[in-house]
């Protein structure tokens, strides 16, 4: 077999066929079944977030009733549909590769591309007002104003019941302490889900699904979860934009056609599941209740 | 019956102590026939075969049976019924585990790093365990830190102490801890924290004792009035009190009293000693030599109760609030008299003058206990 | 036959220079360079072990105790750090890269005739994560090394000053070397399988390594997005783990376990598909009952998953939790004790020799039963109650990870290092430090179930007296296996530059990688071999003057 | 090389390539529709309050979309089964990993509402009863 001599790299040989593979089919399929493994491991990555998601959200439903409306619903839809067109032309640009069509394909990645940079470009918007309104995880939130819609009776710190004790810029001291002695100073938790206040428990007896009481505790919760989910999310977003530049700047060259689009297709598939992920996280994290 | 059998060997487990010890036992020494039944039975064919069919000069390719269903079969389903089998017997007693029974004692374990608190109903509270012999008891776990476990191995029993979440645990312990006659060593049971807490997890063990009535009555007296000398009843004074305590409440695990470099400043001669704050709630605090007693005294309490409101030069903000482990106690303010007046002959002689001794009867008389649940106590943390 | 004509070129004079290794995606070069990181690893986590072992000869500590001038708690601090530099560098470093990283990676290919992985750049870069993941956790050694033991539970880890995040970090990429591992070995035995190797006719060492990939794929994710979040927790508090930020510690071990359960079984399917190779070879056996042992470990990587609670019954997980656990972790007992059953039936009528790796093996059957036996007490609910956190647990998952993991490890090197090397070791030698082997673990490890059962806790850098004894037995085991373990290493050592050549079957085994030269030429097999059923022995017969095992191409049994 | 649209297209009909099935425009255009309209959709539910259905039906209209870029983006309508298990496999394990997470942690909370402060209160009945 001729290919016993090539070298290693697929994408030197006219073939695109590596040494140790028998046909192009073979290589192909090898592909795609390691992409496809590939993206498991992304899924069940995610899976993790979206368990503690899950859990928290379970534990405490009035901290996401109340710390949603922080968010914007206007800018998760508008992202949704840009990554939802960002999809579509990736899979346009599979078929664009697998007929061949180069300069189409260039043209649709182009568009992917760009697609890509809009979804970060409002992601940055969206993360730069948390930020001035110190909407941030852990220890690092302490908003001034309540969120928009909904009345909010600011009772923060008045009733000793609520809020105020473990609220992390409290708790903040006597953390670090803990971290440079090895003693920990940290209050033990309220038993039960903490800053289960009164208007939230009758709340729930109705069934009612929105929050209209005090601020509950540990709010800095959901921004902990938001920041975690959206950040890697968006992290995956920029490595797709990494290899897409390279697809395009390989498709520029017309190296893809019939018998060698695999790349384009294992791209895809990968754009496809940031797509899908994020199909879930905007219902969860921007439209609650 | 059997159990009781078995228990007499310590080769593998020390005798049962508790009712729940008992079980585990049954349980336990009946897996360990089937362990050494099936260990010995693989090894003995493995080393029989070896023997048998070692490879000998010559020999032909012996075309054996390469599989039997029936063989398979067999392997399966026999290991399959012995542990399922042990599945349903371990359940019956974990049900019994998780089934406090209505009647219990019921004491709060508040575990932190290093040492456990065990808080009693009549609002005494001790560094040591102290139950009653055939009485169930229910240890209700919280921890102020990071997650311990409570094991006590004579009762085979053990449950973490998770910061946040709130776990429980019963047992009826049957075996009396005596005083040896000879030395008069009061034998006891070792209670340790199993679950890995920092730097003094190793040391994070007491002792448990199971009493007689009288003697758990007696204890539980003491552990709340910690003022009256035990022996002679007559009433200690607050130096040996503040004495105990210092060992007690686990101020010697950071305050030495001899000068020693710990991880908080030693008690010698701290009072009446210049003092440099690296930070102080009022700006400009300052204590010196000159100020008067009643500025030291309120300076100790603020020290003990809000640690970290004045921190000493060159050490760091990691003494927790003495608040809780005090507030557990009627003797609150005495308890805190009696610390400063250690600390305070501790200090250079020439301004220590001895508190009179408390007269007995205020001291005999405990104030209605509270009995802090932890929520409460996350505001006194403050 | 292919063996004799190749003598002159094999993969390791196949082209010269260090960048030739460097940048290499020959994976049998690769697996070499594994291997070579690898035991490196496991000397500097035995030296760990040991500091552990000489601390404990004395109730009060030997090494690290309180002194009159210095009282503070503190002085354990160095112990705590030990153990569990001692714990990450022998799971994350050894156990888990070790057989499929090491081996797997020269032998698989071969096995089933392919010439090499599906992937070989993701080959060398799972190399490359594993270089840089073991320095990063070694760089803790001198950024203030971690202290919270190997499982990093919050909220513990969160308060720690120690370096716990460049650990965390550590294990976070040798997580994606191990998933790229396991990805490239599923496609390779999916997709480059020649005509003839079905699945029924792979080794076993492939069953074994191939449901050690599914749990690569499916459990190390969950490992990353946990160390992950645990780094965050630690620089912004995101709270979702830590309860002063009103999260859930048991939440933390929720996500540890559901990866680090399964993991225990990457460390030991691959030492059992091993044991597989070992007893058909040097028993000159097919391997009893072939079907079930393969399916038993896809069983086992399977259940595997379902039972990862029983490491928190104490823990303050919810009673419906348990029972579910403990149900369902005793089931993982039987598709171990099937394969067990299994290699014992292939002795049966056999032609056992005694060689060095098959004496690893037959220690296996020993330590290995002991290991999954003890298992037991652990599984069910009341019995964990009083051995949970002990040193019970110590000695139990000692005899199974080191007693069967490790130890199939070092017989798999033995096994497959006349083939690696294409030299021939001091056969007696290893006959005698695998005895001394044997013999020290069970010092070291037995008098820890004892000490457990007595309530002797787990990471306690001190202990009551009445221990003392047993744990001084066990230090001396330690120091024993040390010493053999460092013979084991000097013999062979010396087996590469005196021993003698290696003929292409010194064993007799059956299987594909004993068909090429040893060392094998770079492209394992120059036309595809043809397969026969995997553990035929018919026809091998002693040749004195290659000084191996010949059989003649039409002695095959292609089909059974 | 350069492969020139035309010739390529020539030889191969516009469903099939050499390695992989290709996708009508037409289908793709659609699909991207129907996930327009979902989004949509999902928004516009989000704002009638109906209790718990909200989560859940926000969810089923997530897995609608999610399963339509899956079947037809992700072009597993027509790849191999196999790859198939393996996502249907994946998504099994993810279940399998929130569902004990979740049961267990509100079990704990269910038990330690009311400050009955046990891990394990209100589940024994179901094992057998208190003694």
């Amino acid at each position: 077999m001729t290919q016993l001599t090539i070298p290693q790299s697929p994408h030197e040989h006219p073939e695109h066929l590596a040494h140790h593979f028998e046909s192009l089919q073979q290589q192909y399929d090898s592909g795609k079944l390691g992409i496809w493994l590939f993206l498991t491991t992304e899924i069940l990555m995610f899976s993790g977030l979206f368990c503690g998601y899950a859990v928290l959200r379970s534990l405490h439903p009035e901290i996401f009733l109340y710390a949603h409306r922080y968010l914007s619903v206007e800018l998760g839809a508008l992202n949704t549909v840009v990554l939802i067109f960002s999809s579509f032309t990736m899979a346009w640009g599979v078929r664009a590769a697998q007929l061949g069509q180069t300069k189409l394909l260039v043209r649709l990645l182009t568009i992917t591309l760009v697609c890509a940079f809009v979804f970060l470009g409002v992601k940055f918007v969206e993360y730069k007002n948390k930020w001035e309104e110190n909407l941030l995880p852990g220890k690092f939130y302490h908003p001034e104003e309540p969120p928009p819609g909904g009345e909010f009776l600011k009772l923060r710190g008045t009733d000793s019941q609520s809020v105020k004790n473990d609220k992390p810029a409290d708790v903040k001291p006597q953390v670090t302490a803990g971290a440079v002695g090895e003693r920990s100073t940290i209050a033990p938790a309220a038993i039960g889900p903490t800053g289960l206040s009164e208007p939230w428990l009758e709340g729930k007896h109705h069934g009612r699904q929105s929050w209209s009481g005090p601020e509950p505790d540990n709010v800095q919760l959901f921004f902990g979860i938001y920041f975690a989910m959206t950040g890697l999310h968006g992290v995956h977003v920029i490595g797709g934009m990494i290899v897409i530049a390279w697809l395009i700047g390989k498709a520029r060259k017309g190296v893809f056609g019939p018998d060698h689009f695999a790349p384009v297709d294992f791209v895809g598939l990968y754009w496809h599941l940031v797509d899908l992920v994020w199909i879930f996280l905007f219902p969860l994290l921007y439209l609650i209740s | 019956m059997i159990s009781s059998l078995l228990a007499q060997r310590t080769f593998w487990l020390e005798s049962p102590a508790s009712t729940s010890a008992e079980n585990h036992d049954l349980v336990f020494y009946a897996l360990l026939y089937v362990m050494a039944f099936f260990f010995f039975l693989v090894v003995a064919i493995m080393l029989a075969f070896v023997v048998l069919y070692r490879r000998r000069k010559g020999q032909a390719y012996d075309n054996a049976p390469t599989h039997n269903t029936l063989l398979e079969i067999l392997w399966t389903v026999i290991p399959l019924g012995i542990v399922i089998g042990f599945f349903v017997v371990g359940l019956k007693y974990y049900v019994d585990i998780e089934s406090p029974p209505a009647g219990a004692d019921i004491v709060d374990v508040e575990a932190s790093q290093w040492q456990f608190n065990f808080k009693y109903p009549n609002g005494a509270d001790s560094n040591e365990l102290y139950l009653l012999v055939n009485r169930p008891v229910l240890l209700k776990l919280t921890s102020k830190d990071v997650t311990h476990a409570l094991y006590i191995p004579a009762f085979r029993v053990q449950r973490n102490a998770v910061p946040g979440q709130n776990t429980e645990l019963w047992f009826q312990p049957t075996q009396l801890t005596a005083k040896d006659p000879t030395t008069g060593e009061e034998s006891f049971y070792h209670v340790f924290c199993t679950q890995y807490c920092g730097n003094g997890h190793a040391e994070m063990n007491t002792k448990a004792f199971v009493l007689t009535k009288e003697d758990y009555d007696k204890k539980l007296a003491e552990a709340a009035n910690i003022f009256v000398d035990r022996n002679s009843n007559q009433p200690l004074p607050y130096i040996e009190v503040g004495k105990k305590l210092y060992t007690t409440m686990g101020c010697s695990q950071c305050h030495s009293i001899d000068g020693a470099k710990g991880t908080a400043p030693t008690w010698k001669g701290l009072y009446k000693r210049d003092h440099e704050f690296s930070k102080t709630n009022e700006p400009g605090y300052t204590l010196k030599e000159s100020d008067d007693d009643k500025k030291w005294d309120d300076y100790f309490q603020r020290s003990i109760l809000h640690p970290e409101a004045d921190i000493v030069q060159d050490f760091q903000n990691v003494m927790p609030s003495q608040e809780s482990a005090l507030s557990g106690s009627p003797y609150k303010e005495k308890k805190l008299a009696a610390i400063i007046e250690y600390i305070k002959s501790l200090g250079d002689p020439k301004y220590y003058k001895p508190m009179k001794t408390p007269d007995l009867h205020d001291s005999q008389k405990p104030q209605a206990s509270d009995t802090a649940k932890p929520t409460a106590k996350k505001d006194e943390g403050k | 036959m292919i063996a004799k004509s190749q003598d002159n070129d094999n993969y390791l004079t196949h082209s010269r220079g260090i960048s030739s290794w460097i940048f290499t995606l020959d994976h049998k070069r690769i697996g070499v360079m594994y291997l070579i990181s690898v035991l490196v690893a496991f000397l500097l986590g035995g030296l760990f072990a040991m500091l552990i072992r000489v601390q404990l000869l004395a109730p009060t500590g030997l090494l690290f105790h309180k002194t009159e001038v210095l009282k503070d708690l503190v002085v354990y601090k160095p112990y705590n750090q030990i153990f569990t530099v001692h714990g990450a560098v022998m799971i994350f470093l050894v156990l888990i890269p070790g057989i499929p990283g090491a081996l797997g990676n020269f032998v698989l290919p071969i096995m089933l005739g392919a010439k090499d992985v599906a992937f070989p750049r993701l080959n060398l870069w799972s190399y490359y994560f594993y270089v840089c993941g073991m320095l990063f956790a070694l760089s803790s050694l001198v950024l203030g090394a971690v202290d919270t033991g190997w499982t990093f539970y919050t909220p513990y880890s969160v308060q720690t000053s120690t370096a716990v995040i460049s650990v965390v970090f550590g294990a976070f990429l040798l997580g994606f070397s191990s998933i790229f591992t396991g990805l490239n070995f599923i496609v390779t035995m999916h997709k480059l399988r020649p005509r003839g190797m079905t699945w029924f006719r792979m080794p076993l060492f492939c069953w074994g390594l191939y449901a050690t990939a599914l749990i690569q794929i499916l459990a190390t994710p969950v490992l990353a997005i946990t160390l992950l979040l645990l780094i965050l927790e630690r620089l912004f508090h995101l709270g979702i783990f830590d309860p002063a930020y009103g999260g859930s510690a048991l939440l933390f071990q929720h996500f540890f376990w559901f990866y680090s359960h399964p993991a225990v079984y990457i460390m030991i399917l691959p030492a059992m598909g091993i044991m597989s190779e070992v007893i058909a070879t040097f028993s000159r056996r097919e391997i009893f009952g072939y079907r079930f042992v393969a399916m038993s470990s896809i069983a086992i990587a399977l259940i595997g998953f379902f039972v990862w609670g029983h490491h928190m019954f104490p823990n303050g997980q919810s009673a419906p939790a348990n029972v579910i656990f403990s149900g369902l972790t005793v089931l993982v007992a039987i598709p171990s004790a099937i394969k067990v059953f299994n290699w014992l039936a292939t002795l049966y009528k056999g032609s056992i020799d005694l060689k060095t790796p098959m004496l690893y093996a037959l220690g296996f059957f020993f330590m290995f039963s002991i290991g999954g036996l003890t298992g037991l007490p652990l599984a069910i609910l009341p019995t964990n109650f009083n051995a949970h956190d002990t040193y019970f647990v110590v000695a139990h998952f000692h005899y199974v990870m080191f007693g069967g993991a490790l130890f199939m490890f070092i017989g798999g090197i033995h096994y497959w290092w006349p083939k690696i090397t294409g030299r021939m070791y001091n056969e007696s030698l290893g006959r005698l430090c695998c005895l001394l082997e044997l013999l020290a673990f069970n010092l070291t490890f037995f008098p820890q179930f004892i000490l457990g059962l007595h309530g002797m806790p787990r990471r306690s850098a001190v202990y009551s007296p009445e221990f003392q004894y047993l744990h001084v037995l066990s230090t001396i085991g330690a120091f024993i296996q040390m010493a053999a373990f460092l013979v084991i290493g000097a013999y062979l050592l010396h087996s590469l530059f005196r021993g003698k050549k290696a003929p292409a079957n010194p064993w007799g085994g059956s299987t594909l990688e004993w068909r090429c030269s040893s060392p094998p030429p770079h492209d394992n097999f120059k036309e595809t071999p043809t397969v026969g059923m995997p553990y035929d022995h018919h026809g091998l017969k002693w040749d004195e003057e290659t000084e191996g095992f010949e059989r003649k191409e039409k002695e095959l049994v292609l089909h059974a | 090389m350069i492969q020139k649209p035309a010739d390529t297209s020539a030889k191969h009909d516009s469903t099939h390539s050499a390695l992989g099935h290709v996708v009508p425009l037409w289908l793709l255009s659609a699909v991207f529709g129907a996930l327009l309209v979902l989004t949509g959709a999902t928004v516009a539910v989000a704002h009638i309050d109906l209790g718990n259905m909200n989560l859940y039906l926000a969810l089923a209209i997530a897995g609608a979309k999610a399963t339509l870029v899956i079947l037809f983006f992700m072009h597993l309508f027509w790849d191999r089964p196999f790859n198939a298990m393996i996502f249907i496999g994946c998504l099994l394990f993810v279940s399998l990993f929130i569902g004990i997470a979740l049961t267990d942690s509100r079990v704990n909370d269910a038990s330690a509402v009311g400050g009955q402060g046990s891990a394990m209160r209100g589940v024994h009945v179901p094992l057998g009863g208190p003694k």
